[in-house]
């Protein structure tokens, strides 16, 4: 079977290089291209070091990009709008890891991000990038659109509750804690080691744009509010969302349980973490660092109705690359699992 | 043959295997729970008692 | 081909659910036994949450052992020595990864470690485990003993140096910055997070038990010696060991690059690592954190003499059942890098 030819747009990201050390792996993909402007020429290990002695590929221009099977797009926000057209003038598929074709509706985007967006009428061509979500439509799609790293921690979480009807639609409560990571590897005073460091740093009580997706996913034809707060920690990967659901029924634990287990029993990518004893009883984000693996808990406060779930994913992992190589192995009909099988490190 | 019992917890059901015996502990695969062998004909299992360890802070 | 059946001893410390999490995934290798008396009967992912999902063995008793091809032991010290004759008696191969027969010499482990060997006559059947220095006698070995974490990162810089003789022999002084999985999962006072966290604690100044071994495969057959300090700082895995060496001759940079390009250019697992920009121009433990890497970097001061090496490892990798994989693939002519192709993770 000859090898899918790929190349990388925006590669010199910290998703595009995570992109790279899966890809590198992928037995049935060839690199072919991988672009950055500000990084012309070099090697690719000068701005990925984990890549030394691995990888010998140089990044080359967005300007010389060349016809290719698959194109990872890693480009900042409104870039891949921009240029679209080129770009599905020389792949058969793109898998897009921005923000630009995440949401289906126009006006919505215009809420979210403050300007209207350029190419409207594309917004349905592509599948919005969570395969436990939309997994078939995936396998025929030519476009994806990879999911934002806090919407996909706290969609995961809240998506069976909200399609089975048994959550208060417009109370749940969801506090993302987060790594630095997720700033990309632009550099700033905020991000400056002794101001960065030991931070617990409210840096979006209110207003976080990933809110577009988590509404647009969970509310199945109904509007839908959930009141979402980012807190980065100190932590470079990983995000752990703590949502808190206010069930509108009585229920017990065991009907948490069979929710959860007839939504994900069978997911390669879903664990459900809920235990008595030992260190690791909930969810935990350095457990998952390196995999693509979203760990889902949950508590149920039976006196108040109040349903606490915790989920943690690795947002350059489940929350960007890893999910990303997913739905190209579901858009190619590979074992979703392929180049994905790391299990990650204890202790770390 | 095997048997599969039903966890009272988290009501995943799991196979046994066909000599267990009354009081024996079993660990749920599923959610860990502790389980004890409280009847053989039908085979029934219960929460075993587990003590309470501090975690965190 | 049928697969190595393979059991581990002693599976539930953080070397030995490493060793797990690597078999897991070897090709060739069927595990059969995992023994914990402490956490007989219970579930391997209880005490290894990273192999959640991963691995449904549960533990057994270290006196249910059956026959297999090859044996890990990773029992606590002073019992492999104990029980080595079941052992031998249970498989054709053992890689032991404690201290209990690193050393050649019986004197010399009564020195260090202040009580005498119980199986002296059976030092020399056991090969010392650093593959880059006994691969041919390692491929024609029943017996091998993984080598000590900061013996590994300190013989892998100074080897070459003092094999080429250009090093005055007993000046050089190393100084090894390491993590806390260095004391492996056994909890103290001195572990307790808020104590631990943050230290810069010069845990060993002096007379660590490791220098046993580095002078060991230093001296050549002239007594030599290494002053060597370790000191623990903010960190789970990963060991940095700074080499001060005297050289006894006048020699350039690139004589350096030469004499390591002689000895390390075709090893799989070893990369020089000097760079004149980026983030990352010497040895970054956090880079190889869970791969079987040791990068080696070096700064010569030419006024002095004095030629600085860095050698950076993952303490639980190629400094403990990485390097044992390592050796299992060479005792059986499997390609050494099989189930150690983790490149590692960049941010992290």
């Amino acid at each position: 079977m000859s090898k899918i030819s790929v190349s990388v747009v925006g590669a010199s990201g910290f998703a595009g290089g995570e992109l790279l050390r899966l890809l590198l792996f992928h037995p049935h993909v060839e690199i072919k291209q991988v672009t950055s402007e500000r990084h012309y020429g070099k090697f690719v290990h000068k701005v990925h070091p984990n890549l030394r002695k691995i990888c010998n590929l140089k990044f080359t221009g967005i300007g010389e990009l060349e016809e290719c099977d698959v194109l990872f797009l890693c480009l900042p926000h409104g870039e891949a709008q921009k240029q679209i057209d080129r770009f599905t003038s020389l792949a058969q598929r793109i898998i897009d890891l921005s923000g630009d074709f995440r949401l289906n509706d126009a006006q919505s985007y215009k809420r979210w991000y403050g300007h209207p967006h350029t190419r409207p009428e594309l917004l349905s061509e592509f599948v919005y990038g969570i395969p436990e979500l939309y997994r078939s439509k995936m396998s025929r799609a030519r476009f994806v659109s990879s999911a934002g790293c806090n919407a996909t921690a706290t969609i995961l979480a809240l998506y069976p509750l909200y399609k089975e009807g048994i959550a208060q639609r417009n109370s749940t409560v969801t506090e993302v804690k987060v790594g630095s990571s997720e700033g990309g590897n632009k550099v700033s005073e905020a991000s400056h080691h002794p101001i960065r460091h030991g931070c617990v740093r409210s840096f979006k009580p209110t207003g976080h744009r990933h809110l577009a997706e988590m509404e647009q996913e969970l509310s199945f034809g109904e509007s839908v509010t959930i009141h979402f707060s980012a807190t980065s920690i100190e932590m470079v990967r990983g995000v752990l969302a703590t949502s808190h659901v206010f069930l509108n029924r009585d229920l017990q634990e065991k009907d948490i349980w069979k929710i959860y287990r007839k939504y994900y029993g069978n997911e390669p990518f879903i664990r459900i973490v809920k235990e008595r004893d030992g260190n690791y009883r909930y969810p935990e984000p350095k457990l998952v660092t390196g995999t693509n693996y979203c760990d889902i808990g949950f508590e149920l406060d039976a006196q108040t109705g109040r349903l606490v779930v915790m989920s943690a994913i690795d947002n350059l992992m489940k929350g960007a690359a890893g999910q990303a190589v997913q739905a190209f192995n579901i858009m190619h009909g590979f074992a979703e699992t392929t180049a994905l099988e790391f299990p990650g490190l204890h202790p770390i | 043959m095997n048997q599969n019992v039903t966890c009272p917890v988290c009501d995943a059901v799991f196979e046994v295997a066909e000599n267990v015996e009354l009081n024996e502990l079993l660990t749920c695969p599923d959610c860990g729970s502790e389980l004890e062998v409280v009847n053989l004909k039908p085979l029934e299992v219960a929460e075993a008692p587990q003590e309470e360890e501090d975690w965190g802070e």
